[in-house]
C-alpha cells in the first residue's frame, strides 16, 4: 500500500537525523521501550534558564521512529520546560507532514520519552 | 547514488527477454479465448497445451496434472481448500509447519474455523522439519500434510523426500509449496512422492499473476474458482494466455539452467556471507548453513533495526527485504524467524537478500561495503548497542 | 479464406496497442513487488494506486472500493460467496436470475449445497427481469441480490436502476455482474444505487487474467484467498503489476470513448441484424430489440445445429460463437436461451455475433453473404427443413 | 480443451459430406433422433441383389455429427445388408480417425440410423 511509505521530509530527517548523541551529566534523561513493536529511545537533556538548551537521543527502531526522535527533539529544543512539555504526538506528525499509518505510534514514542526526561528533570529539580 | 543492486528475487522477478517474446503475440494477435471452437480460440488453446506440457515436464507430471492459477497464492489456497473440502468425509485434521507462507498459514487458520484442526509442526533453529515428528502427529483423521520445499525467508530446504515416503506410506496427501524451490532446486513429484505442487512463474522470471498447481492424478479436489469447465472443471475463469505461455517459457528455461543458475547463485551468496561475517560483529546467519536455497542470505544484525537498514540499503540503490516481503510494514516478528528461536528485539534486525539473475560480478561486494557503512552508522545511534558496549566494558 | 472476421468481442478482445504500451515497462523493467518497500516494490505500488483510480474513476467509485482480481469470474467468486460468508449470521437467502453468467450461477449452486437458499428469478421472453418480481421474491433472510447488467450471451440489458432503488430501499446489499457490460454503457455506481460490481479487463482491450470488483465503503467481505495482506487483506497474491496497470489504462480509454464505440458498434450490428432478417427465413433474433448491449446480435436458425454453422462461418473466417464461449462443445441447450423460452430445438440452432474493435466497414456485409450460403446448405441436409417445408406444402 | 476440436479427416467429411440427399422410393428408411444431444438423422437405402446398391442421409446436427453420417454411409455402400448389419460406431470412430471425448455418442446415431433403415429393409423384405 502507498500508505507504507514515507514522505520527504521523514526520509530527510531519517536519513540525517538532528541531536544523535549522548550528553555527559544530563539534567534529564530517560530510555522507553514501544510496547506496540519494541522500537526503543533513550533522550537526555541538559537545562539552561528554565529552558532546554540541549537534547541528544539514541533511537532503535524503524525510520519513522528515528524521523520522529529527530524532528521532536528538534521541536523541544529552546523551549521552556514547561511549553516542552505540551509537546504531542500529533504535533511531532504534523511537522513531519505525516506518518503511514501503522507508523502513528512511532511519533508516540517520541512524544513519551521526550516527556519522560523531562519530569526526570522537573523531579530531580523539585527534589535538589 | 545511480547504482542499483537488486537483492530481492524472493520476493519477485524479472520476466526475461525470451519469456516475453513468447508471451507478446497472445496480447494483440493471437487474442482468442481458449474455449472458443474457431480458429482463434484453437490457437490459444494449443498454446495452453504447449505450456501445460513444459510445466509438466520440468517437474516430473503428467500434462492433465497441471491446473493453471493466478500465482502460488491461489494454488496453494486450491490445494489446502480443494482437499478439505473434498476428503472432509474422511477426516479433518491437516498436518502444516509453523513456517509455511502466509498463503497456507493463513489458509489452515481459516479452515480451523470451519471446524478442522490443524497441527503446526515446529522446526529446530535451523528452520528444519523433523520427520519424526512429523510421522508422530500423523492421526486416523489426517487428510492432507503440507510442508514447504523451501521457505521463503531463511532459504531452509524441508527434508520432502523423507516425508513424501512418509505420507505415501500411510496413504495421506502430501502438498508441498514450491513456490521458492522451482527453479533453484531440481524436483521430480514422481520420485519424491510428491501429490501437490505449487509453483508461480514470477519468481522464476515469469509473469506476476499466473502460477499452477499439480494435482496427482485421483486425488479429490473441489474447485474453489466457480463457473466455466476451464481446466478440466478444476478452476474457473478465462485463461490468462499470455501468462501461461510465460509461465510455460519461465520453467522451461530454468529447468535447463537449474544446475549453472544454482551454482552462480551459490558463489555470490557465499561472498556476501563471508564478507560479513568477517567484517561485522553481532551478526547471525539465519537458516542452515548447507540445505539452504542457493540465491538466499537472511542476516540478523544484532542492536538495529531491520527497517531503518532496509531504507538507507534503498538509498544506497540495495533492494533488499525484511522477512518476507508480504510481511514488510507489519510489526509482528517475522513467524518464521520466532519459529526458529530468535528472540523479538534479534528478529527485528532482519533483513534477506537474495541474488538471481538480475546480479553480476560485484554485486556481493557492493553490497558487503554498503552493509558495513550502514550497520554501524545505526548502531551508533542504537542505545542498545550503548548499552550492550557498556555493559561488555564493565566484565 | 485469407478474410479473418472476429465477431467474437463478448468471449474476448485484443489488447489494445496503448494498453500494451503501458504495460510493457512493468514486466522487464519495472518488475518490483508491490509489497516491497524498496525503489522498484515503490515504483510498482504507485503503478497500482494510479490504475485504482482510473479504474475507480471509471465506474463512479471511490479508489479504496477496488479490490484487484484474477477476473470476471473471480470477482463474481469473491462478491457472492464473500457476502454469503460475512452476512451468514443475518441470513441465508440470495437472489439471482436464471440468466447469470456460470461464475454467478455455480456460485449460488455451490453455496446451496452449504445451507443457503437462492431464489433464481424467470426473465420474460426478451431476458428481462422484472423488478416486481425481484421485489416480491425478497424475505426477511435475503442478504444479497445479484443482477448482470447485460447479458453475454443475448445482449439484453438489465433494468439495473430499478433493481438498485429497490435493493437499497430495503437495505439489502445489490451486486451486479457488469461484465459485458463495462466499456458499452455508462455505469456510475453511485446513482445506480450499486453495492458491488464485477469487471473484467479482457472484454474491453486490457489483458486477460485481471478484473476488479468494487465493493461499496462498509460492507463487509470475507476474504476468499487467504495470504499475504494484500488488496487491503481483501485478496491475497501477489498483485499482477503489468496486468493491473492494462486494466486501468483499458477502462480508462473504454470511458473516454464510449459513446463512439457504442454508436460504431450498433450501426453495424443493426446492418447484420437487417440483413439477416431479410435474407434468411425462419430466424429469430434473441434478446431485446431495444434493450441491448450494442454489439450484440443472437439469431436462432431453424432446422440447423449451431455447432455446425459456427464451423462452416469459422472455415470461412468468420469467428462467432453459441451461445457463451465458456458453454460452447456442452450439450445442454443454453440456460438464457431456455429461460427465455426457446424450445430445445431451436436453442439449439443458435449463434453469437458480437461486434468491437476488430471490425471494419464491410464485415457486417461479407458476414450476411457467408450466413445466408451456409445456412441455405446445412438446410439442404437437413431432415427437419425438408419435412418442415413438406409439410407447409401439404397444408 | 484440445479435446474440443476435430481432426483433419473429420472435417473434410463435415466440410464435403458424401451421400447427402434422398432416394425416391427407398427398399429401407429411418429417422432417429439422439437422445443425448437431440441431433437427428434421415437415412434412406436401396437394395440390389442383397447389397446396399445406393444410401442417402441427411442430419441435423453438429460437425461430428455429419462427418459421421458421411463416412459411415460410405463404409456400408457396397456391401451386403448382412455384412452391412455389422457396423459398429466404434468402426465409425476409427474411420474418422478418432473424434473429441464429448462427441463420440455422435457416432452412435449413425451406426443405429444406418441400422434400423437396415432392419427397416429386412422387415419389409421377409413380409414380402
Ligand atoms: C513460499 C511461498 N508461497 C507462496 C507464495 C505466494 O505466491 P504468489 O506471490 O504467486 O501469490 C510466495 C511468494 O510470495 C512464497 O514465497
Ligand atoms: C457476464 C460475464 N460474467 C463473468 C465472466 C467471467 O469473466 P472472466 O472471463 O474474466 O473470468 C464473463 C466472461 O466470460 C461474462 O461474460
Amino acid at each position: 500500500m502507498s500508505e507504507m511509505s514515507y514522505n520527504e521530509i521523514v526520509l530527510e530527517h531519517f536519513t540525517n537525523p538532528r541531536n544523535v548523541g549522548e550528553i555527559q551529566d544530563p539534567d534529564g534523561e530517560a530510555i522507553l521501550t514501544s510496547k506496540v513493536c519494541g522500537d526503543m529511545m533513550k533522550v537526555q537533556i541538559k537545562v539552561e534558564n528554565g529552558a532546554v538548551a540541549d537534547i541528544k537521543f539514541k533511537t532503535f527502531g524503524c525510520g519513522a521512529a528515528i524521523a520522529s526522535s529527530s524532528i521532536a527533539t528538534e521541536m523541544v529544543k529552546g523551549k521552556t520546560v514547561e511549553e516542552a512539555l505540551k509537546i504531542t504526538n500529533n504535533a511531532v506528525v504534523d511537522a513531519l507532514g505525516g506518518l503511514p499509518p501503522a507508523k502513528l505510534h512511532c511519533s508516540v514514542l517520541a512524544e513519551q520519552a521526550i516527556k519522560m526526561a523531562l519530569e526526570d528533570y522537573v523531579n530531580k529539580h523539585k527534589q535538589g | 547514488m545511480d547504482r542499483h543492486v537488486y537483492l530481492d528475487h524472493a520476493a519477485t522477478t524479472f520476466v526475461k527477454k525470451e519469456v516475453l517474446d513468447e508471451m507478446l503475440p497472445y496480447f494483440a494477435e493471437k487474442y482468442g479465448n481458449a474455449s472458443s471452437l474457431h480458429r482463434d480460440g484453437r490457437e490459444a488453446r494449443a498454446a495452453i497445451d504447449r505450456a501445460r506440457s513444459r510445466t509438466a515436464g520440468a517437474i516430473g507430471a503428467r500434462d492433465e496434472e497441471i491446473i493453471f492459477t493466478s500465482g502460488g497464492t491461489e494454488s496453494d489456497n486450491l490445494a489446502i481448500k480443494g482437499v478439505a473440502e473434498a476428503y472432509e468425509q474422511k477426516g479433518r485434521h491437516i498436518i502444516t509447519t509453523k513456517i509455511e507462507h502466509d498463503a497456507v498459514l493463513n489458509t489452515c487458520e481459516y479452515l480451523e474455523k470451519k471446524g478442522f484442526e490443524v497441527t503446526y509442526l515446529p522446526v529446530d533453529e535451523y528452520g528444519l522439519v523433523s520427520p519424526e515428528t512429523l510421522e508422530k502427529a500423523i492421526r486416523s483423521d489426517t487428510i492432507l500434510i503440507s510442508v514447504m520445499f523451501a521457505n521463503n525467508e531463511i532459504g531452509t530446504l524441508e527434508p520432502i523426500d523423507k516425508i513424501g515416503e512418509i505420507a505415501r506410506a500411510k496413504n495421506i496427501i502430501f502438498h508441498t509449496d514450491a513456490v521458492q524451490a522451482v527453479g533453484s532446486v531440481p524436483i521430480d513429484v514422481e520420485k519424491m512422492k510428491i501429490d501437490m505442487l505449487s509453483l508461480s512463474a514470477h519468481k522464476i522470471y515469469g509473469p506476476k499473476g499466473t502460477g499452477a498447481l499439480y494435482v496427482k492424478k485421483g486425488i479429490k479436489l473441489s474447485p474453489q474458482s466457480h463457473g466455466g469447465a476451464h481446466e478440466s472443471k478444476r478452476r474457473a475463469g478465462t485463461e490468462n494466455v499470455p501468462g501461461i505461455v510465460g509461465l510455460g517459457k519461465a520453467i522451461e528455461l530454468a529447468g535447463a539452467n537449474i544446475g549453472g543458475y544454482a551454482e552462480r547463485l551459490r558463489a555470490m551468496r557465499e561472498k556476501l556471507i563471508r564478507g560479513i561475517q568477517e567484517n561485522v560483529s553481532d551478526v547471525r546467519l539465519n537458516g542452515h548453513p548447507e540445505k539452504r536455497l542457493p540465491g538466499n542470505a537472511n542476516f540478523s544484525f544484532e542492536f538495529i533495526e531491520g527497517e531503518a537498514l532496509l531504507l538507507l540499503l534503498d538509498m544506497a540503490g540495495i533492494s533488499s527485504s525484511t522477512g518476507s516481503a508480504c510481511t514488510s510494514g507489519s510489526f509482528k516478528p517475522s513467524h518464521v524467524l520466532s519459529a526458529i528461536g530468535l528472540p523479538a528485539e534479534i528478529a527485528q534486525g532482519s533483513v534477506r537478500f537474495t541474488f538471481g539473475d538480475a546480479n553480476k560480478e560485484g554485486d556481493a561486494d557492493y553490497c558487503i561495503e554498503q552493509i558495513i557503512k550502514i550497520v554501524q552508522r545505526l548502531r551508533a545511534m542504537s542505545p542498545l548497542f550503548a548499552q550492550e558496549k557498556g555493559m561488555r566494558k564493565n566484565v
